[in-house]
């Protein structure tokens, strides 16, 4: 044990960034593709499924990441059913960010004015066509930038991916601290990794809100 | 059966916590190593099998078994009946030496010298379990998610007395030669056994044949050294 | 493959599961009330035009919200002790996550400022009232209010987050199921019960939250329409 | 029933009768009737919470009633198998606050429904666009985004949208109230036009002025009542005192 | 300077001296000069964008000027020394949008200048509340929130609220034209009372009605000039064509 901080670990944290990278990308799509369906459930004519969308986002709302991981990759065995870590690290993190994203969505689509909805509706526009062609290119605008500052925090919980095996830059820190105990370097290093990797995210979202004159709203989780 | 499949697969899938030096590790070319490491790559070599690391961390090394993401746990897993109840356990392959070791210009001679002091301890190890039961002895804990932490707690000055094992103890002051620690006051040594998920007496049967050999060539004993610097107890050693 | 799950062990353990959720609360109520007030001052600050005072808060926020807690709470507990500095690890633990949650805060409170119309503050102004008068009689109130629900789901978060803080031996929540599931190598069963346990304390914060903002803006009790 | 025996000869296109409509406990309707011939303009003029907008928006479907009985072009509006996007070609409506849709051009507002809901050929409903758009007099402004025009000329813009799926009734809620006195002009003059074409239209209005000098028929509404109904000529000479006060401080 | 000294005699409340300002290339107010004398109303009419609301601004420094004089009350508005809070003690103003503040009752909306800025003791400023809103005729809503009131009700409040500073100049930017005629009507009233009882003031304002049968002094700009100055006289027999016109197509 022990020795200096080398290529080798600056190679492995690479190695971690990537996957912190990967997993990020994955949430977005798998969550986004999820908050789609979580929004327009929540908004959904029908009450049963309005309540069911609800609690959905309660629960996974109150409850860490951490333990959604642990339950999907452990969890899911003893009912038959085999999951890689790839594929829990997926679940998980769709289910967790589609909670987030449905809600945010969900603020944009009925942050339209009403009146847009009854003018559509006044123009013989089906429920759809008031959808796709009125009112989600406008949600879409408003959306954008707290979805694209949600994703600095889906790069950052990511880390948490490490409960099923993943060694992204977190764990890969980690794992480096535990050979070098250089605990304030390496977690520096890793700070500054992770901060090169959202900030230039936070930066855009910022401007999009700038250029909408919206100001920002959005939960964030630390 | 699991040993069945194992030596079917040519290939065994082990579960090993790499952040717990030093059985388990990386080197500094980022492979593991590590007492834990070499004896479970002894024991896939004296099979002829292949080896899979399961990556854990401390949290996961058991459901890893119970759900068949692994065939075995070779992780400083120490043996008491409350865990018995959970997984099946060899026969010891080595034994934890733990003591409470402080800087090392203190003057701590027995358990009522550390009355007051805050002792740093791996949070679910059988250091802490046994410390927590301590009750009359008013001992402050501050206990940490693993053993690397801890180390850097006591490093970096958090803490003055860490409960581990004596290798992790004379680690410290290699790391910050301004905080020696040494071993002050023995707690009681731990048996570490592997761990295979409950049910498969035929693997069990097969490893405990394979520890007692190796503990009587000695060559567990020399893993043990490497990396701990002394020697396994002697009854152990047969 | 089947795992018997078994909660006897772990139900026999209740008194340090409620120890550890009053200490999750603990750390969280105190973040919540230490960090609304560096939220205010931040967000005074990034609002105020001077110079060394907008970027600092602007360096402040920025750092903390593009890097993970984790590494912050490191950086505090580690970074404090190599200065000589020594707290007790729930100290450190409350002010990692005030810093913390500090940043978010301080956001989400420049934006409940920017929400109040300009017409609002030359209405004040008009009365004659100064500068600290308006913020405090015409803006503070009504900023916090518009944005009383984004403030109280980050403290929700926060609480969550406070997890994380186990690993620098702080006794909370997650510390708690760590150290059960470790001595009994019963993950599942403790897994579950601190599900349970957070969207209980969620569920118990929200309530607090429903209720101190039933106090607060006593307008929207008397017209029936509670955040 | 007369009402609709007479939208069968083609006289009546809107009828009101004995409309009720609460909002909880809130009387908002109290029993209205009134009907609007074909090429006819109806004015409905009241204070603000009188039900003039409920009544206008009861009779495109917005809102639903307690009881009585609308029929527009033919169709029950509160039947249950009514179908509403019929409906809803056959009349246009025009509100205080414009809405125009912000992420599409004049044209693409314009063309939206066209196309969408009756079908039309995208190029004929550009040639549509255009006809309307020269007939509120804003042909320069058909590739603008909504923000790009003043107030009047949203409205205008929102007049041709409506104009463009070739309504057989419109409905103009306060259309002018967000405007100033000149842009307000600009809006009146257009819907002048469309009076003189002979379209069918049914308009709240605040303006007494324009009420006096357009409608055919005026429905004064007070309390969810119709309180007054009469020609034009009750602007001038009104029977009631509740109108005449109205008027009175009306300007 | 003539219009100082008429301040110090008491005569002159409010003097503009040939003000210029402009907003980057734009030209608002282009030399204007105009005067109030204690007691007397002045209206200040004109088009949308003729800089009726800036010049108002002005007065009570929400604006700075590019040069010129503003002489209130015998304070120099302009000159950097000026105490901004002593001014606004003297200058009560009211903009078009009421700006009441939605968190606080009617009561604390208007208690809270008085306490905070004068150190009037809780209980005379409740009294002093109560008498303002007797004034307005507004009583009964004192322990109602803002949004409890109608537009015309909210408006009444916003003036008891700068009245109850007891101010020696009021100032109304268009206070009625967010509402409908017979909230007007309610806010008019008050004005009139205001008028009667000596206090000074002056008013941006649409309605022509009004301003003929209020005013002392009319003021109408045109581009950033007063174009035509005179007493309500102007507003029957206009002298220049712009205000013909403008009084033409205004209603
Ligand atoms: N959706 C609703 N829910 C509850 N009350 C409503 C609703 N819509 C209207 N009202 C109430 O019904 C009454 C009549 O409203 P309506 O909009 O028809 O009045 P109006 O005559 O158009 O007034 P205005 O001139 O102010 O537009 C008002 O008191 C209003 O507050
Ligand atoms: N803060 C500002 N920045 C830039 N331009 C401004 C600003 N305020 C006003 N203007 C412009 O100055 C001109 C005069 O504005 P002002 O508000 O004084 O007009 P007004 O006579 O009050 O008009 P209205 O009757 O519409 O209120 C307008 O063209 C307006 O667009
Ligand atoms: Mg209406
Ligand atoms: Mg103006």
């Amino acid at each position: 044990m022990g020795g200096s901080l080398n290529v080798n670990h600056l190679a492995f944290l690479a190695n971690g960034a990537l996957w912190t990278i990967g997993l990020s990308l994955i949430a977005l799509v798998g969550g986004g593709l999820a908050g789609f369906v979580v929004a327009l459930a929540r908004i959904s004519p029908l009450r049963a499924v309005r309540i069911l969308a609800a609690g959905y986002v309660q629960l996974i709302q109150g409850t860490p990441l951490l333990v959604i991981m642990f339950l999907t990759y452990f969890g899911l065995p003893p009912l038959g059913i085999t999951v890689s870590p790839l594929t829990a690290a997926s679940v998980s993190l769709t289910v967790y960010v589609g909670a987030y994203l449905g809600e945010i969505w969900r603020g944009c689509i009925e942050s339209v004015p009403k009146q847009q909805w009854e003018a559509a509706e006044g123009l013989a526009l089906s429920r759809t066509q008031r959808m796709m062609r009125v009112i989600l290119p406008q949600a879409v605008r408003i959306a954008t930038p707290p979805t694209v500052g949600f994703m600095v925090q889906i790069i950052k919980n990511t880390s948490l991916a490490s409960v099923v095996g993943f060694v992204e830059l977190a764990r890969a820190g980690q794992i480096i601290n535990n050979a070098l105990f250089e605990p304030f370097l390496i977690y520096l290093i890793i700070a500054v990794v992770y901060f090169a990797l959202c900030y230039p995210v936070s930066r855009l979202s910022r401007r999009l809100e700038a250029s909408q004159g919206r100001p920002r709203l959005s939960v964030e989780t630390a | 059966d699991l040993l069945d499949d194992v030596m079917k697969a040519k290939k065994i899938r082990i579960a090993t916590d790499m952040a717990i030096p030093p059985s388990g590790m990386m080197d500094s070319a980022m492979k593991p190593t590590g007492s834990d490491v070499e004896t479970a790559q002894l024991l896939a070599k004296d099979w002829g099998l292949e080896i899979e690391w399961i990556q854990t961390t401390g949290a996961t090394r058991i459901p890893n078994v119970q759900t068949n993401k692994a065939d075995i746990i070779v992780s400083t897993l120490s043996v008491t009946p409350e865990r018995a109840k959970v997984i099946d356990f060899t026969k010891p392959y080595a034994a934890l030496q733990s003591v409470v070791g402080c800087l090392k210009t203190a003057t701590v001679k027995d358990w009522a010298d550390l009355k007051d002091k805050t002792i740093a301890v791996s949070r679910g190890t059988t250091q802490d379990t046994e410390l927590s039961n301590m009750k009359d002895r008013n001992l402050k804990l501050a206990r940490f998610d693993d053993d690397a932490t801890m180390v850097t707690a006591a490093v970096s000055g958090q803490a003055d007395c860490v409960a581990s094992s004596a290798t992790i103890v004379n680690q410290i002051g290699v790391k910050n030669p301004g905080r020696v620690f040494e071993p002050k006051v023995p707690i009681r040594n731990f048996d570490l056994a592997i761990g295979v998920r409950q049910g498969e007496p035929k693997m069990i049967e097969k490893l405990n044949e394979w520890i007692a050999a190796n503990l009587k060539n000695g060559k567990l004993n020399e893993i043990y050294k490497k990396f701990h610097g002394s020697e396994l107890p002697p009854e152990m050693r047969g | 493959m089947k795992i018997n799950l078994d909660f006897g062990a772990i139900l026999e353990r209740w008194p340090s599961f409620v120890s550890g959720a009053i200490m999750t609360l603990e750390l969280a109520v105190i973040a919540t009330v230490l960090g609304t007030a560096i939220g205010v001052l931040g967000a005074i600050a990034r609002r105020s035009g001077h110079p060394v005072a907008t970027r600092v808060a602007a360096f402040y926020v920025e750092s903390i919200r593009n890097t993970p807690l984790l590494v912050q709470i490191f950086l505090v507990y580690f970074g404090l002790a190599s200065l000589g500095v020594k707290f007790p690890a729930f100290t450190v633990a409350a002010a990692a996550l005030t810093i913390n949650v500090g940043a978010y805060t301080t956001e989400i409170i420049r934006a409940g400022f920017d929400a109040i119309p300009k017409a609002q503050i030359e209405a004040a102004e008009g009365l004659a009232l100064s500068k600290p008068q308006i913020y405090w009689h015409v803006v503070m109130l009504p900023a916090i209010e518009k944005v009383y629900p984004a403030l109280t789901s980050q403290f929700v978060l926060l609480m969550l987050a406070s997890s994380v803080t186990s690993q620098i031996s702080a006794e909370e929540l997650t510390a708690v199921a760590n150290y059960i599931q470790s001595d009994t190598y019963r993950a599942f069963e403790t897994y579950i019960l601190v599900a349970i346990a957070y969207v209980a304390l969620s569920l118990v914060m929200r309530a607090g939250f429903y209720g101190l903002g039933l106090v607060m803006f006593p307008r929207r009790r008397r017209l029936g329409t509670p955040l | 029933m007369s009402d609709i025996a007479n939208v069968a000869t083609g006289a009546t296109v809107v009828a009101l009768t004995n409309v009720h409509k609460s909002f909880g406990p809130l009387k908002v309707l109290d029993g209205v009737t009134f009907d609007v011939a074909r090429g006819d303009v109806l004015c409905i003029i009241g204070r603000s919470g009188s039900g003039k907008s409920t009544a206008l928006r009861c009779i495109d479907r917005f809102e639903t009633i307690d009881s009585g009985e609308i029929v527009v072009c033919g169709r029950k509006v509160h039947d249950p198998a009514l179908d509403l996007r019929a409906l809803r070609q056959d009349v246009g409506i025009v509100f205080q606050s414009y809405n125009l849709f912000p992420h599409l051009t004049i044209e693409e507002n314009i063309t939206l429904a066209p196309t969408c809901v009756k079908g039309t050929s995208k190029a004929e409903a550009r040639e549509q666009a255009r006809a309307a758009l020269a007939q509120v007099g804003l042909s320069d402004k058909i590739q603008h985004y909504p923000e790009q025009l003043s107030g009047g000329q949203q409205q205008r813009a929102a007049i041709a949208r409506s104009l463009a799926m070739r309504p057989k009734v419109m409905l103009f809620d306060e259309v002018t109230s967000a405007l100033d006195p000149e842009l307000t002009g600009e809006v009146l003059k257009v819907i002048e036009g469309l009076a003189a074409d002979g379209m069918t239209m049914v308009m709240v209005t605040h303006e007494m002025g324009f009420a006096r000098s357009i409608a055919d028929r005026v429905v004064f509404m007070h309390r969810g009542k119709v309180h007054e109904h009469g020609t034009a000529a009750v602007l001038t000479t009104p029977t009631t005192p509740e109108l005449a006060q109205f008027l009175g401080t009306g300007l």
